[in-house]
């Protein structure tokens, strides 16, 4: 770094001294911000990829691509979130939340993606809390994530579940849109509830939007599934047809 | 010039705090109206009449509430003749969901138009004192007709074939309705340019089950509770 | 629910035409304010205080026009009891702008602040009726404020070294009076904000000509016509 | 998961429930702040030391006020650990001002700098409770500065030819400290651009005054009231 | 990182592989942008360091601390954009623009900074690549800045060079605001001829406007210099004043 | 200084010049895809196997004119090594509808994707003078996704059943390629969201075919003009 | 100086005027655009050819309406030979519609396109005098496109199973004409866009019609009213 | 309908030509346009009157060029009589900074505004066959306007203390006469305002030089070089 230049050849005044102790304050602060946002852009791209792998599961690897998910998980938790984590103590979580709050919502996005496509439920804040059980914060605290980077994070939760759902039907699992409704729907009810998020107004709205969007698209992609059944009544389907059939492979 | 400032300055807190009094309500208004919409989202998915009528009954139960609020409104405005379009903008947004709620609520029990005297029935207010803005009563009727599409897709979804005819039926009936209007290039001209694709929506719906055979030839659309 | 649209028609169409015939009247407002306005401008530039006074009287002689105007909107607004505020927004940038003409011609002829009630007796509207909105008032007054910084620096150069003293106290007064005032954090706060600076400016012009030993030592302002 | 949404949903509101609280004393710390600041503006045209002492102790009498707000924002704070900065947007403007408002009455009464923590101390706060964040601190100096020039030119054009001397050692002094520091491109280092300009309309009245021989040969300044 | 997952258990198709193989070149590809933003952002706050450090500079420290500037820009050259340097090649240079140009441009302005207060004129694209002289490409080729980061970067310059003669005038040096005058009414008088910057339409005109509104900054401060100093004739300011007084040390 | 921005002039002038050139040929490359294209939209309503050569020669017929202007822009490039994607932006809209063209010709030939390197070679443009970007080529084949849904539906129409199992077979290996990259939240992976509804409308008419018994039992799926 | 602007303000002034009389011609042709786009709303829903024709009718009967109000248009232009496209974009929305409502009205009736020339003649309009800009003609014929599909829908709804034939070869030839046109980048090519999703829509119709059976055998689609 | 598509392809595709011809010329436009503005910059900083004509002279320079670009213009429109307004955008902004530089030139040449009529005649346009608009004219002037504060302080920098008057009158001049425009509420007024703060910015100059006691006494302004 480039230490700061006295401007007289005076004894250093008491104001001076002063200022020189805001400049190193500010200088820590500032280096610590830059640190954090490289945290958080590399949480995003671990996190992201984790996404990306779980998209990929076909019925056949589906077992092993998901246990490879949760070590990477798992990776991105003991290095870059424990790196990120340990650059805060006290008032620095929320002073500084905007420069690693993308990265968190992004791991909440993968954590909760890679556990509804295992158990077909909704990881919760404290489930993922508790999984930083070894997290700890510059001042040895616990490291958790707050109501509103998980409440954001699960909002984008909600467009790869339409993704999901969407490639089961495409991929002649018509039930895979049903689970996914069901839980998408779920969501969409409880952040109906929520007030607004003032942490994050702007993204809260646009969020609360998209999530609308993907439930009505989730639910067509329900009522094509019904409606096409419904036009030959199940005993037609039964025999020699099977829907979902085994031509694709 | 003081004492004209002195005079000045009382009128401003006062009207400053008429703002601070109608804020108050209308925060709270806000929180009864998301719970409201909140209650009522299960619609789209209940199975029986049973369900749906226990999900009406709950929205319901929140009219009460929005009628308090409406006459502490009301109340705030009765000592000010001629100030309700001052103070307008405050309650425009909220007005605009409470309409939608009580006449989707209203349509979900009846099949039928929830009029503009009805909500200010149903929310206790006099028109001489507080009257539902026309406008207003005009949005939340758009906003009925865009939940429209996702209700009906959900119906078919469900299995209730009927649903599509008498949805597309009430839209294309509100749809003429509006275009009796002489709209100008407003808030509202906009809402009710989506209304046209809504029903496109639903008609798009009606077609899929028809083309399928799944819609009994009986032509009289009926309530939910029939 | 046809007939209720016929109704809604009616009524929408009524106060569109409302609105019609208040744009027409603004329209005209807004040619008799620019040429007032025009009329004004010399005051900058002229150097006897007989060229003034004809500057004055020909934009007093204006005032007639903007009471015909005025009066044309009141009788608009007499038969829609309570609806002022509904087409308020139609009227307020020009009422802005007279009331700056207004008080600004006054305070030239005075050295005296125009006052709320003065402005409506000028513009001859009942305060029962059509009353000028307090804040498009101040509004107005910013306005001036925002005029005289270089009224001062163009009577300095014309060699009127006593001005600023009158200026700068006449502003200060009304920076202290505005000081007074619990601003919203709107239109009004925001011109307010920019009296501040044409205080300083104008006090700056007063240091000016302080340092220079142009003042002379008579500490009380005088009226221009004096 | 409604239960979670439900938690969620109690949470937040608590945290509404906390803004409220927040708004509410921030009003009144608005409050306060406009009629301090109003208390202190006939500082620039004071014409006695004894004038300007009692507008000081005027000033000063609010203090006890702005002590009790902070302590209520601080037992806000206190109950909520490490969430001053969630909450920090809501009191940052009126914080500035406060800087700047007590700053500014030191330096008139000591022509020295308020430090940081002599802020924190005039307010009452405990830093380990609620500290004032040290860019609001510094955001509020630069309010002080750009304050100065007007106070320098009404000082000069009232007869008093020493204050620029000590305004520009004052100034001086400061912006060499702040070009201590490496600022990011963002609100600070806009306000500290200004602080340049600041010193350079006070080194022109130095000017103006030396070059007519105003100033005394008295080198060293003297507080005001000394 | 995590390995692309194969969807099916059959052996894999010609496909499958080519995707694979596309799938590697995106990751690669997203990876070296990633390092690129990272090593820019470095660029960035090490440069601004270097210009905080040069607006620090008074009669008194003036060569120590253009020495130090000198250094540290140096370091800068020889550690971030030597590191950002070693990730391109051939066409990759245009393709990740975007993700290092914000540095470059930075240090286009860092160094023609200290150029300007140590020599008093513009350093020129041609001598700021020849200091790179060092600085090999992945292809062993010589790194360059490019035009229009060079002209954005000097762009930026005005607005540093603007902040120096405001103080230098502030300071009682009323000299420094002419040099910079001169100084920026060239480099606007340059600009003006340029046909705008397609590669960075947006920043090219509000680059153009910032100047312009430095220039008339620059000027304006010139002539309060020039009128202040017209009322009386020198010789009336000889003798025992001396503008730019010593009373502010 | 003067020299130095005299020569950058000449030099973006100089480029400005090359983009004018680029722009040319785009300009002319637009016209030829337009027309290739109007000239493959028949093969949705050709109703013989010969109707539908003739289509798709008479498209592939524009190929040679596709060559020649890839050539240009290719040679414009030459003389600018590594500045390929300083002008990219210029030729990647048409690029990708060219990708497009040529894929799903090929498809419609030989049921076979056709690959990066083949589309190069079919442009006549050598990978190491003027390559085809690769996410351009991925975007392109998104595009035949698009449109083999309506493809797929006419020929159904026009009573060719075996059509959906090959379109099904094809967009079904093509998902899961994709699925095999990690895409950017960019254009790509918004179009190859897209690539899934596709997909699953292919997936529909298959369905539809199957249900109804007009699906051959011979499983292997067979080029068109095989 | 002010000779020439007095010049300019008379110029200036005429050509306010020409525009304020323009807008009153417009407002009129709103109106009556609206009143006859709802009057053929109820074509959707006719159930019998009876009902169909009547309300072709019913639309067809304020022609002369339309040709009373493009009269005057072109009455005002007459006297400024050359300022057509000045003026143009005040008429440009309104003639988009009324090229639509013309030109499905005469499909309804013949299943055949309303040509440009017919337009003008149907308006009443010389060409050489005020004609229909081409692009505007065109913009109104995408409109058709866009309300087609609804109408296939609604048609077979009611049971017309030839409907999407006639609709799907008329879409496909406007289709095929448009592919000729080389379009800028402008409004008419983003409404152009559309026209490939409505075909697309209507192919998927026809699609369901006819792998279900219910689509007649005989190839030639017919007029409806035959 | 193909016949009538042929026919509208060739008259789209003229006015498209048109359009590339246009834009053409305007490129080129662009480029003089920018030169001759970068040689006339250094007029603000010029010492000698001899170096100032040299300035002048070369900006004059350019103007065969512009005569050139400008009879191109013209010799397009003059074969489409009547489509001036039709193209009249694509020549719209760089017409304004034409009218400046010629108006700029002519008033540092001699004082006087350059007339409407002087434009087109030292543009060498015929007003019958294409003619400067009046709006593009004014919104040149406005540009002039808000040069010249930053030429004032430029001249008065270089001791010329008479420029502040003649450009004061000017612009006062100026500003009157367009007080007299009743101007819609577009670009132009939005320009128009400007005017103000740059008449403000000049006064200001001429009170600086005024309260120095640097500006002669002899009222009449007189030209550069005389
Ligand atoms: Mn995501
Ligand atoms: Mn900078």
């Amino acid at each position: 770094g480039i230490s700061p230049v006295q401007t007289s050849s005076h004894e250093m005044s008491p104001l001076h001294a002063k200022f020189q102790e805001i400049g190193r304050e500010l200088d820590v602060m500032n280096e610590k911000r830059e640190r954090l946002v490289k945290a958080s852009r590399d949480v995003t791209i671990h996190s992201k990829k984790v996404i990306f792998a779980v998209h990929r599961i076909s019925a056949l690897n589906k077992a092993a691509t998901l246990e490879q998910a949760e070590r990477d998980l798992n990776a991105v938790r003991n290095n870059q979130v424990t790196r990120l984590a340990r650059e805060l103590q006290g008032n620095d979580y929320w002073k500084f939340r905007r420069a690693f709050s993308p990265g968190m919502q992004e791991f909440v996005e993968a954590a909760t993606t890679v556990e509804f496509v295992k158990n077909g439920r909704l990881l919760t804040l404290e489930e993922l809390n508790r999984s930083f059980f070894d997290i700890k914060d510059a001042a040895k605290q616990p490291f958790e994530v707050s109501i509103p980077d998980y409440i954001l994070g699960v909002g984008d939760l909600t467009g790869e579940l339409m993704r999901l759902a969407v490639s089961g039907v495409a991929a002649g699992q018509p039930g895979a849109a049903t689970a996914v409704c069901i839980m998408i729907r779920g969501l969409y009810e409880g952040f109906s509830m929520l007030p607004a998020l003032h942490e994050n107004l702007r993204d809260w709205r646009m969020k609360s939007d998209t999530m609308l969007q993907s439930l009505v698209k989730v639910e067509t992609a329900c009522y094509n599934v019904h409606v096409r059944g419904s036009e030959y009544p199940p005993e037609m389907l039964a025999g020699d047809f099977e829907y979902s059939g085994d031509d694709q492979s | 010039m003081e004492m004209q400032f002195e005079a000045f300055r009382s009128q401003l807190e006062e009207s400053g705090a008429v703002r601070e009094r109608i804020r108050a309500v209308i925060s709270e208004l806000d929180n009864v109206v998301r719970v409201m919409q909140a209650s009522l989202l299960p619609v789209h998915h209940a199975t029986t009449q049973q369900a749906a009528k226990e999900v009406l009954n709950k929205a319901k139960s929140y009219i009460p509430q929005l009628q308090k609020l409406y006459s502490q409104l009301a109340e705030i405005i009765r000592d000010r003749p001629g100030q309700y379009y001052r103070y307008h903008d405050h309650w425009r947004n909220q007005t605009h969901t409470v309409v939608f709620l009580l006449s989707f609520v209203h349509w979900l029990d009846t099949q039928l138009l929830l009029s503009h005297s009805e909500v200010e029935t149903l929310l206790g207010v006099k028109p001489e004192e507080f009257s539902i803005d026309i406008e207003d009563y005009l949005i939340g009727l758009c906003n009925i007709s865009s939940e429209l599409p996702r209700y009906v897709v959900n119906r078919v979804t469900a299995g209730d074939y009927e649903c599509p005819r008498q949805v597309s039926a009430f839209l294309s009936d509100l749809f003429s309705a509006f275009r009796i209007l002489n709209l100008r290039n407003d808030l509202l001209r906009k809402r009710f340019d989506g209304l046209k694709y809504d029903l496109k929506k639903v008609e798009e719906v009606l077609y899929d089950v028809k083309i399928r055979g799944l819609l009994s030839n009986q032509a009289a659309p009926k309530p939910m509770e029939s």
